[in-house]
């Protein structure tokens, strides 16, 4: 119920940034598509922490800029190699340890991978994943657990309420 | 009223070129490949370049209908067909030279008859003469919409709208009768169970 | 201060197409699927974002700048699940991604060894 | 300076394109297709504020949320018929 509410609120808020009209007529279309809307997706059972994690909160928010930072470095490190003549590249295919306890945790840890230009990750399976590096840097930055530590704890007070 | 400098037009020119070559590109490459599977990922690319150049003629709403019909359900449509013949296209022998000079002349006569058509976006053409300007004047007051062009098609062409969709959902459910239903899967109840669980 | 903004977004949708283009090029230049995807990976992320700040420094604080954000959100939610799931089918798809090393086989839903 | 981004955003079209034409196997094109409907939603982004009319930018987001559905799509069907680059022109090339 939590979650179908803040999706509705979430909806609401998109319809009106997105529309930029505030008459009765359209308020009231508006309402309509939002309720019909949560409607749907409540029959189809997708209503839940997973497509609406609201509980990972502020952390989510820092782990966000923190990303963008990496995104950022990982980003200008490819675009050296592409400009250079020769393209040092050195690409290789290895195995993490993802360490969240949550699905959840593991879809934003593989997602942060192949967010991140110079590492994508390949397959997701039992805890383990297996990612394909551009070169020995990017390799090591992501060997280092750095972001596999951040990950696990934005996303790690959820790990605990869900073995409770 | 927006008035665009002359920078701003020459821009738009050179776009139009630009994504036209583009689009010329796309469509020989579509001519010569032989895989079909290549074939329906370069037709994705012709219908987003098409997309862009929709916008560039400010017809929003065609490009909107481009963006969700032809970049996204008819390459979804092609692969479930594909997936019913062979990813290979046959080699065709002999040469239709018949067809060949029917498109040609086709071709000839529709390039010339755009000679006679007014020049894009005059004010005084036939087109623009006509309900156009009703529509564009009183739709605010009569219909309500801030889009004049829902209320176009909701209000003053209602009945026709209300055509082209029955036309357009009795197509789609066909499709998915045809193509869709051998696939379709009951959810069982354990299915169902453990999905509430998670 | 229109200045300050307008130099600010001169030099983010600068950058912006100079990633952009960067992307493009490796993803030409590049020498399998498996490298040109972290090229297209510039231009979804870092390329994209950039020249929506660009464009965010010209709208100021209005509805635009919002919908500009949107874009960008959405497109930094989508553009990796594609990725993964283009990469996942190349995999299985049978492409072998070149590697170097002799510790770095790639490793195959098949024959994978045990974890550790 | 919209013209001059707008200008950059085509070259990288452009080369984009290339890719898709030259393959060689499928899940090149895939990708090829996949980063021109970014650069598609650039431009279109682009050419609104080139044309200051920014409230265009609703078919930017429209793109922006249905453009990895059609490489969804492709790849599930890749991978449910295991249709991989099997002719065998299409093999990718050794280094």
């Amino acid at each position: 119920m939590v979650h179908a509410l803040s999706l509705g609120g979430v909806l609401a808020v998109l319809w009106l940034l997105l529309s930029g009209y505030f008459k009765i007529l359209l308020l009231t279309l508006g309402v309509a598509s939002v309720a019909l809307t949560v409607l749907v997706a409540r029959r189809m059972d997708i209503v839940d922490h997973e497509g609406h994690p609201i509980h990972l909160g502020w952390r989510a928010v820092t782990y966000w800029l923190w990303l963008l930072k990496e995104i950022a470095k990982s980003a200008r490190d490819v675009a050296k190699i592409v400009v250079q003549r020769e393209m040092p590249i050195a690409p290789s295919v290895f195995r993490v340890k993802a360490t969240q306890k949550s699905e959840l945790g593991n879809v934003i840890y593989a997602n942060s991978i192949t967010l991140t230009p110079g590492t994508v990750t390949l397959e997701v399976e039992d805890g383990y994943l297996t990612v394909h590096a551009i070169d020995r840097g990017c390799r090591e930055g992501l060997e280092n657990g750095d972001m596999d530590r951040r990950v696990t704890h934005m996303a790690g007070e959820f790990a605990e309420e869900e073995k409770a | 009223m927006i008035t665009l400098g002359n920078d701003v037009i020459l821009a738009s020119d050179i776009l139009n070129v630009v994504l036209l070559v583009l689009m010329l590109i796309t469509a020989l490459s579509l001519i010569f490949l032989r895989n079909l599977f290549a074939i329906i990922m370069m037709s994705g690319i012709f219908s987003l370049t098409a997309a862009v150049l929709y916008v560039v003629w400010d017809s929003v709403d065609v490009s909107f209908t481009e963006a969700s019909v032809g970049a996204g359900i008819s390459t979804v449509l092609m692969l479930a067909t594909l997936a019913l013949t062979a990813p290979e296209e046959k080699r065709i022998r002999q040469r239709h030279w018949a067809s060949l000079a029917v498109v040609t002349v086709t071709g000839a006569l529709l390039g010339y008859a755009t000679i006679d058509m007014p020049r894009y976006g005059d004010p005084e053409a036939p087109v623009n003469k006509h309900v156009a300007p009703r529509y564009i004047y009183e739709s605010g007051k009569e219909v309500g919409p801030p889009n004049m062009v829902t209320s176009t098609l909701a209000a003053y062409r209602g009945y026709d709208t209300l055509g082209e969709t029955t036309v357009i959902f009795t197509a789609a459910a066909g499709v998915i009768t045809i193509i869709g239903a051998a696939r379709r899967r009951r959810r069982t109840s354990a299915d169902v169970s453990k999905v509430r669980e998670v | 201060m229109e200045i300050v903004l307008d130099i600010l977004s001169w030099l983010s949708l600068g950058l912006g197409c100079a990633l952009v283009i960067i992307g493009s090029l490796g993803l030409v230049r590049l020498p399998d699927m498996y490298t040109r995807m972290h090229a297209a990976g510039i231009t979804d992320t870092l390329g994209t974002m950039m020249v929506m700040l660009g464009l965010a420094f010209q709208a100021g604080l209005t509805l635009v700048t919002v919908k500009l954000a949107f874009i960008v959100l959405f497109v930094l939610y989508t553009s990796p699940v594609a990725t993964h799931a283009l990469a996942r089918a190349a995999l299985r798809g049978g492409l072998k991604p070149l590697t170097v090393g002799d510790d770095n086989v790639p490793v195959t839903r098949k024959e994978k060894e045990p974890a550790e | 300076m919209f013209a001059a981004a707008a200008a950059g955003v085509l070259v990288a079209m452009a080369l984009a394109l290339t890719r898709a034409c030259l393959g060689p196997s499928v899940f090149d094109r895939i990708l090829a297709v996949n980063s021109f409907s970014t650069l598609t939603i650039l431009l279109i982004a682009i050419h609104g504020f080139l044309t200051e009319r920014p409230e265009f930018l609703d078919i930017c987001l429209v793109y922006a949320l249905i453009n990895f559905i059609s490489t969804i799509a492709v790849t599930k069907y890749i991978e449910n018929r295991g249709f991989g680059p099997a002719p065998k022109e299409e093999e990718p090339g050794e280094v």
